[in-house]
């Protein structure tokens, strides 16, 4: 089939997917609906698989045009390279392990059928996105994105009691995206500006014909760009909203706050590589917020109870991670981080679906204890999933972390640093989730104890799927030392097939250096291995209640006071400065002006009304008066004037 | 022809028929109304102009691509007007749908007339209907914010009187063409004045932000018909008016001096009515300082008299339309099953009514121009081409986007989710699902493909018929 | 001279009952001195040899319209104590105007003329009943006969005005 | 043959006489003497006209002073009617009674 009908049947499953369940969901049984929506998305992975295969270079597919003026032309059309592909087979991939997952999982839910029409339209967008061969198609899929998010945020929303708050968070995400798509906008305006045109190869091609183009336009574009990148995956300014989204139902978090979306962001900055190659600056800007983010976040992760909270802030650090990779300029090794992270973490999320599931909506690990038993499957691909994003010599974890540490090695031993004592405290907080919750006693009370049962198998097939991906992801990028020929194939295949960045070789550590990297870095995760197994298991000291966390801890559980930092800076402001105009400027100042207006002009008639005072010598007076007036001034007008 | 006298020959039926059929006969009217329109521009190709004499002396007509767009838009407007209100009681009053004709033909009049005494004319006579229809039919306590809406409006075309006069004094022209040739650069400082006077009645019309005090209060006190017609219609005559009158002819000196006085205050509007939206209690309120921050946006980008931006302008006027008939429908339907608009009364309506739920979800994403509907074209092309003119002003229109999602979620979220406050809300009854699912379907296609509507209008607003 | 010397006595005395006229308390004292200002005035209609003038000025004004007055006078039965007194300040105002009034007047006419000259009278006839009937019924023949109409609408208006009316208001 | 006196000298009396009867006018409060007054500056003008006629020697002037008294006569007699219906309604002839013409 060629390539061109590939790709748009690739495009309208999830879209079919959307509509035949979206119209037709309330009458149709809920196995139907299920199995409608991930047979979509399943199909969709198989043709990306077709186009995976039959890739050679980069081809765009025109579909319409969308607007032509004389100097702009905007059209609907799509790019199918190596990034492309490869971010479709992610979504496409881990999206319908999630939606088979979530046919188990929300099979109690009575908005079921809304709730695969969102996933389904969260997918078509995402492929847009990822698929776009201009920003506009890719701010398309932007904003559909956000949208979608926040539909499936707030999809608890009757909820009795917790019905207003997930909607607030719902709108809390949708706002902070929107934050990020202005940053989006005032860089495709800047970007029009300078190259007259959105299509990533003209603009590629433009930056090579003349390459004095830099000068500050370049700093200014790519800032708003990654301005974009931290509302879309949830940077040091923008991040507060991933946390909050949490209120979701748990396949939402895995797909869209672990695989998919987030990922976004640091799709934007390597599908535009040769614009921030010209920002050198930026580059820095990059380095240091993803340096911050992921130390605060693991920071805050590790005094969280909720089991999806300690996931959510571990997200971000993982996201952090990747930015600091972009930061060196090493685009696909962040995106090896990327594919392993969307393995690892979609399996995480789905295990404490599987979890929640089984606990009964039950969230909090100090409730929890000793699951092992009680939930093997869960607890065996769980426990793969820990040991991968801790870094656990040859899991998929370890190798895509070790390619990040080695840039950060080559580049910038400050940086280096840090990215150890982060690393160190994931490993400490996955551990110590891990254990809360699978080892020790159950916590939960007796009655709950017998109702916890193992998940069905839609649920538990896709953690295993996901489990293998995730011991077996490392291969994808072997560092030089194992297989000397298919090295770091990961790395020269996306190289290869990406516009742009054919150019950019990240670099490769000697042999000797990569050794001792690998090696430190496994005996650190061992050793918080052991000591984790020690403190929980051994000890056995559970998580602290709130009040006798002491210093950093309370600290830590309180999320460093982000959200109330945001409200009094922002927030509060804000809504003083609306009540302050909506009451004192809009109806003071110039509604009741405009009445005073009215009023005055009344009264001053008034004056004048009462001059005609009925009295037949005061009109006498006047009329005297008058006439005196008239002939002085005919007198002045004949003697003093000519 | 036949396009500009019925809406007249209707209302003069309405007044004769009796009240048991004016419901239907409303209806009717107004889709046979927008079907004349329909046909007649299906057979007209873009280009040309159709000249139509009805043997006034002072008051002839001509049909260009803009006036029949805005045509179609007017008579799309009534019709759903009609259709959203079939339940109400309002349209079974034979003085409503009288005075609804009446303001049919004098917006039909003042989109397809071609002598300026013409415009002031047709302008003039829109104003006393939507007027007696607020006084009859609204539920203003004190007359005193009506009279400000009656003399605000009363203001603003007394002083395009004095400039219609002026014009004609200057260049003794009348009909379109040969007021644009007549060059007004050589009356330097009386062309200002002249351009003032127009601007000042568009700036109550649309409104602009000194002079939007009226509308508050007059889209809350009045009924949800006479809001939809106000928001949805009215608003636009004073755009026409700046894109096809003012701005060609007093291009130049005049317009120069102008243009940033305007952009600013459309740009304070943007911004003072997100943030005054943010804290209403009042659905109506909300949705009118939306209007007005949305109509600041576009009312600024007008000014920079930019082929693109224009073509994009009529796209979001026609946004706006549809968002604002979707949105005070919502309001009305809320008003009219719970007798009360206060949001904080409201809550978990989505539970009892998910049809209402689900369609208000779809106009409030329209409102919030996200990809697929055509505000995500407009919005986007105008705050580039205010971020093209001046980069920090167009950083200000940008917030619209930000403030707008902060105030449309608040608007749609308290009413509709959290726990059941009201628990008796009659889901949405077939007419009104029509409207809402006309209005979507509308916005969605002008989404994807501008095209059909921007190279339509394109011909006659680059270069006006010499 | 002498005619000097006595129009200037004229002309003091005429000012001087005009003055009572205005100050005197009484009403009808009032009306009489008005009678003798007329009386003075016609005189000096006949020093400029306005004869017709003069008899009709005695006749139409003192005889017809100042027994007119003294007859309402008499019939409302008015006498010095029910009459209206008006304020001290109201007095001194229209004191003030009546008399920037004058100057004002006396201005104006100041430089107008040719003051301080003796005019000859150019033509004597002028003053006479023949030249007046002769100019009035040839030029202004039909004015004289519209003052019947103003005389007739005048008298009806007045007999309208002061009927009694049927029932008696309190 | 000279009338003996200058022009001027009627001229002032005549403006005195106007003066007066202004005067007249706005200080007292009884209609009958304001009507008197009025009289007065009618003459006042009359007394001028023929001045100014005997200097021209133009007839026209007196036959305007006839035409002012047949209006001053008819001008007496409405006014003294209404006087005498005023006084009727309100027992009294003082001119600040009748203000209900006020706004």
């Amino acid at each position: 089939m060629p390539q061109d009908l590939t790709l748009i049947l690739l495009l309208s499953f999830p879209l079919l997917g959307f509509a035949i369940n979206g119209i037709f969901g309330k009458q149709l049984p809920k196995m139907v609906i299920g199995s409608i929506a991930t047979v979509a998305v399943f199909a969709s992975f198989l043709l990306a698989t077709s186009l995976f295969s039959r890739l050679d270079g980069t081809t765009i597919v025109n579909l319409f045009n969308v607007l032509d003026f004389e100097n702009l032309q905007i059209n609907a059309s799509f790019q199918i390279d190596a990034l492309s592909i490869w971010m479709t087979l992610i979504i496409t991939g881990v999206g319908s392990l999630i939606h088979l997952f979530s046919i188990g999982y929300m099979s109690h839910d009575e908005g079921f059928y809304k709730f695969f029409t969102y996933l389904n339209l969260f997918i078509f967008s995402m492929l847009i996105l990822v698929l776009g061969s201009n920003y506009f198609v890719l701010f398309f899929g932007w904003e559909g994105v956000g949208m979608c998010s926040y539909l499936l945020i707030s999809f608890h929303y009757n909820d009795a009691q917790k019905g207003i708050a997930n909607s607030l968070a719902g709108r809390k995400a949708f706002i902070m995206n929107r934050i990020g798509d202005v940053g989006l906008l005032v860089a495709l305006f800047m970007i029009i500006g300078q190259f007259n045109t959105l299509e990533y190869t003209k603009i590629g091609h433009l930056i090579e014909s003349n390459k004095a183009l830099t000068g500050g336009a370049m700093f200014f574009i790519t800032l708003s760009l990654f301005i974009a990148a931290t509302g879309k995956s949830a940077q040091i300014p923008l991040f507060s909203w991933l946390p909050d989204a949490m209120a979701g139902p748990t396949p939402v978090s895995a797909l869209i706050h672990a695989a998919t979306m987030v990922t976004a962001g640091i799709y934007l900055t390597v599908r535009s590589n040769f614009l921030f190659e010209l920002a050198p600056f930026t580059q820095n800007i990059i380095l240091y917020t993803g340096l911050a983010t992921t130390l605060f976040a693991a920071f805050m992760a590790l005094r969280q109870n909720d089991i999806k909270k300690v996931l959510a802030y571990s997200t971000v650090s993982q996201l952090g991670l990747m930015f600091v990779a972009l930061g060196f300029g090493a685009y696909t090794v962040a995106l090896f981080h990327v594919t392993t992270h969307a393995f690892f973490k979609a399996l995480l999320f789905l295990g404490s679906g599987s979890v929640i599931h089984g606990m009964h909506e039950e969230q909090d690990i100090r409730k929890m204890g000793g699951l092992a038993k009680l939930m093997p499957i869960t607890h065996f691909t769980f426990l793969i999933g820990t040991m991968a994003i801790s870094g656990i010599p040859f899991l998929s974890g370890f190798f895509s972390k070790d390619e990040i540490m080695a840039q950060a090695l080559h580049h910038n031993t400050f940086a280096y640093i840090v990215l150890v004592i982060a690393v160190t405290m994931t490993a400490v907080y996955m551990f110590r989730l891990y254990f809360l919750t699978f080892h020790g006693e159950f916590r939960g009370g007796d009655q709950l104890k017998s109702k916890v049962h193992e998940s069905g198998p839609s649920m538990t097939l896709p953690l295993i799927i996901l489990a293998i991906l995730s011991i077996f992801g490392g291969l994808l990028n072997l560092p030089g030392l194992f297989f000397k020929n298919s090295a770091h194939w990961f790395d020269h295949f996306l190289s290869a097939g990406t516009f742009g960045l054919n150019h950019i070789h990240p670099v490769h550590l000697d042999f000797a250096t990569s050794i001792q990297l690998m090696i430190f870095a496994s005996i650190v995760a061992l050793s918080v291995l052991i000591w984790a197994y020690l403190n929980y298991v051994k000890k056995g000291n559970i998580a602290k209640d709130d009040k006798d966390l002491n210093g950093w801890e309370r600290l830590s559980a309180a999320k460093l006071f982000v959200d109330e930092l945001y409200n009094v800076l922002i927030v509060n402001p804000i809504l003083a400065i609306s009540d302050f105009t909506g009451k004192i400027i809009d109806i003071k100042l110039l509604r009741n002006g405009v009445y005073a207006l009215a009023d005055g002009v009344l009264n001053s008639a008034n004056i004048s009304r009462k001059w005609q005072s009925g009295f037949l010598s005061s009109y006498l007076f006047w009329m005297v008066f008058g006439l005196i007036i008239f002939v002085a001034y005919y007198i002045l007008k004949i003697s003093v004037w000519h | 022809m036949a396009l500009i006298l019925l809406p007249l020959v209707f209302s003069l039926i309405a007044w004769l028929l009796p009240s048991a059929q004016t419901r239907l006969f409303g209806l009717i009217g107004t889709t046979i109304n927008l079907f004349a329109s329909l046909i007649s521009v299906y057979g007209f190709d873009a280009q040309d102009q159709l000249f139509i004499d009805l043997g006034l002396r002072y008051v002839h007509f001509s049909l260009d691509s803009l006036s029949y767009t805005m045509i179609i838009l007017t008579n799309a407007v009534f019709f759903m007007v009609y259709l959203s209100n079939f339940k109400q009681e309002i349209t079974s009053k034979k003085r409503f749908s009288a005075l609804a004709f009446l303001m049919q033909f004098g917006l039909i009049g003042v989109f397809s007339t071609n002598s300026i005494l013409g415009f002031y004319i047709f302008w003039e006579l829109t104003l006393l209907p939507i007027f007696l229809i607020l006084y009859w039919f609204g539920s203003f306590e004190k007359p005193k914010a009506l009279l400000q809406f009656f003399l605000y409006t009363l203001l603003g075309s007394l002083a395009m009187l004095l400039s219609v006069i002026g014009l004609l004094q200057l260049t003794n022209q009348q009909t379109y063409e040969a007021l644009l040739a007549a060059d007004l650069n050589a009356h330097g400082a009386t062309s200002i004045w002249l351009m003032g006077g127009f601007l000042l009645a568009f700036a109550v019309k649309i409104p602009l932000f000194p002079f939007h005090t009226w509308q508050a209060e007059t889209y809350t006190k009045a009924p949800t018909a006479g809001t939809m017609l106000l928001s949805a219609i009215m608003l636009k005559m004073a755009l026409f008016g700046l894109l096809k009158w003012v701005l060609p002819i007093f291009d130049g000196v005049a317009t120069e001096f102008w243009r940033w006085p305007i952009i600013t205050l459309g740009l304070i509007g943007v911004v003072y009515g997100a943030l005054i939206a943010i804290k209403q209690q009042d659905l109506k309120t909300i949705f009118a300082y939306a209007s007005l921050s949305h109509l600041g946006l576009i009312a600024a980008a007008l000014m920079l008299q930019n082929e693109i931006t224009n073509q994009i302008a009529i796209v979001q006027i026609v946004n706006h339309s549809i968002v604002s008939i979707g949105l005070f429908l919502a309001a009305g339907i809320i008003e009219s099953r719970l007798q009360t608009r206060d949001i904080t009364q409201l809550g978990g309506i989505a539970k009892v009514a998910p049809r209402f739920a689900f369609w208000f979800a779809a106009i409030t994403f329209v409102s919030l121009s996200v990809p697929f509907t055509a505000g995500f074209i407009g919005e986007f092309f105008l705050i580039k081409a205010i971020f093209n003119a001046h980069t920090l002003s167009g950083i200000i229109a940008a917030t619209t986007l930000i403030f707008g999602a902060v105030y449309m979620l608040r608007a749609y979220q308290i009413p509709m989710f959290g726990p059941t406050k009201n628990s008796v809300f009659e889901d949405l009854s077939w007419s009104e699902i029509l409207v809402f699912a006309l209005l979507i379907i509308a916005a969605i296609y002008l989404g994807l493909s501008p095209k059909c509507l921007t190279d339509f209008v394109a011909t006659s607003i680059n270069q006006p018929t010499l | 001279m002498s005619l000097q010397i006595i129009s200037i006595i004229l002309g003091s005395l005429t000012l001087a009952t005009a003055l009572l006229v205005v100050l005197s308390k009484h009403p009808v004292r009032s009306v009489i001195y008005l009678v003798v200002t007329f009386f003075l005035i016609t005189s000096m209609y006949i020093m400029m040899n306005a004869q017709f003038l003069a008899i009709v000025n005695m006749i139409v004004y003192a005889g017809a319209i100042m027994v007119l007055f003294l007859f309402v006078l008499m019939l409302l039965n008015l006498n010095k104590e029910i009459e209206p007194v008006n304020t001290r300040t109201a007095q001194f105002t229209a004191l003030i105007a009546g008399g920037s009034l004058l100057l004002i007047l006396i201005t104006a006419l100041k430089d107008t003329l040719i003051l301080g000259e003796s005019f000859r009278q150019k033509n004597e006839q002028i003053g006479l009943v023949k030249e007046l009937g002769n100019l009035l019924f040839t030029k202004y023949v039909v004015a004289f006969e519209i003052t019947s109409i103003l005389f007739i609408a005048a008298m009806v208006g007045a007999i309208l005005l002061a009927k009694r009316e049927k029932q008696i208001i309190e | 043959m000279s009338i003996g006196t200058s022009l001027d000298f009627f001229l002032f009396v005549a403006i005195a006489l106007f003066a007066i009867g202004a005067i007249g006018a706005m200080t007292r409060k009884n209609m009958i003497v304001l009507l008197m007054c009025i009289e007065l500056m009618l003459n006042a003008v009359n007394l001028m006209l023929v001045t100014f006629s005997t200097y021209y020697g133009n007839g026209d002037a007196q036959i305007f002073v006839f035409f002012t008294m047949v209006v001053a006569a008819a001008e007496a007699t409405v006014g003294l009617s209404i006087i005498i219906m005023a006084y009727r309604n309100l027992k009294s002839i003082d001119i600040d009674m009748y203000n209900q013409l006020k706004n």
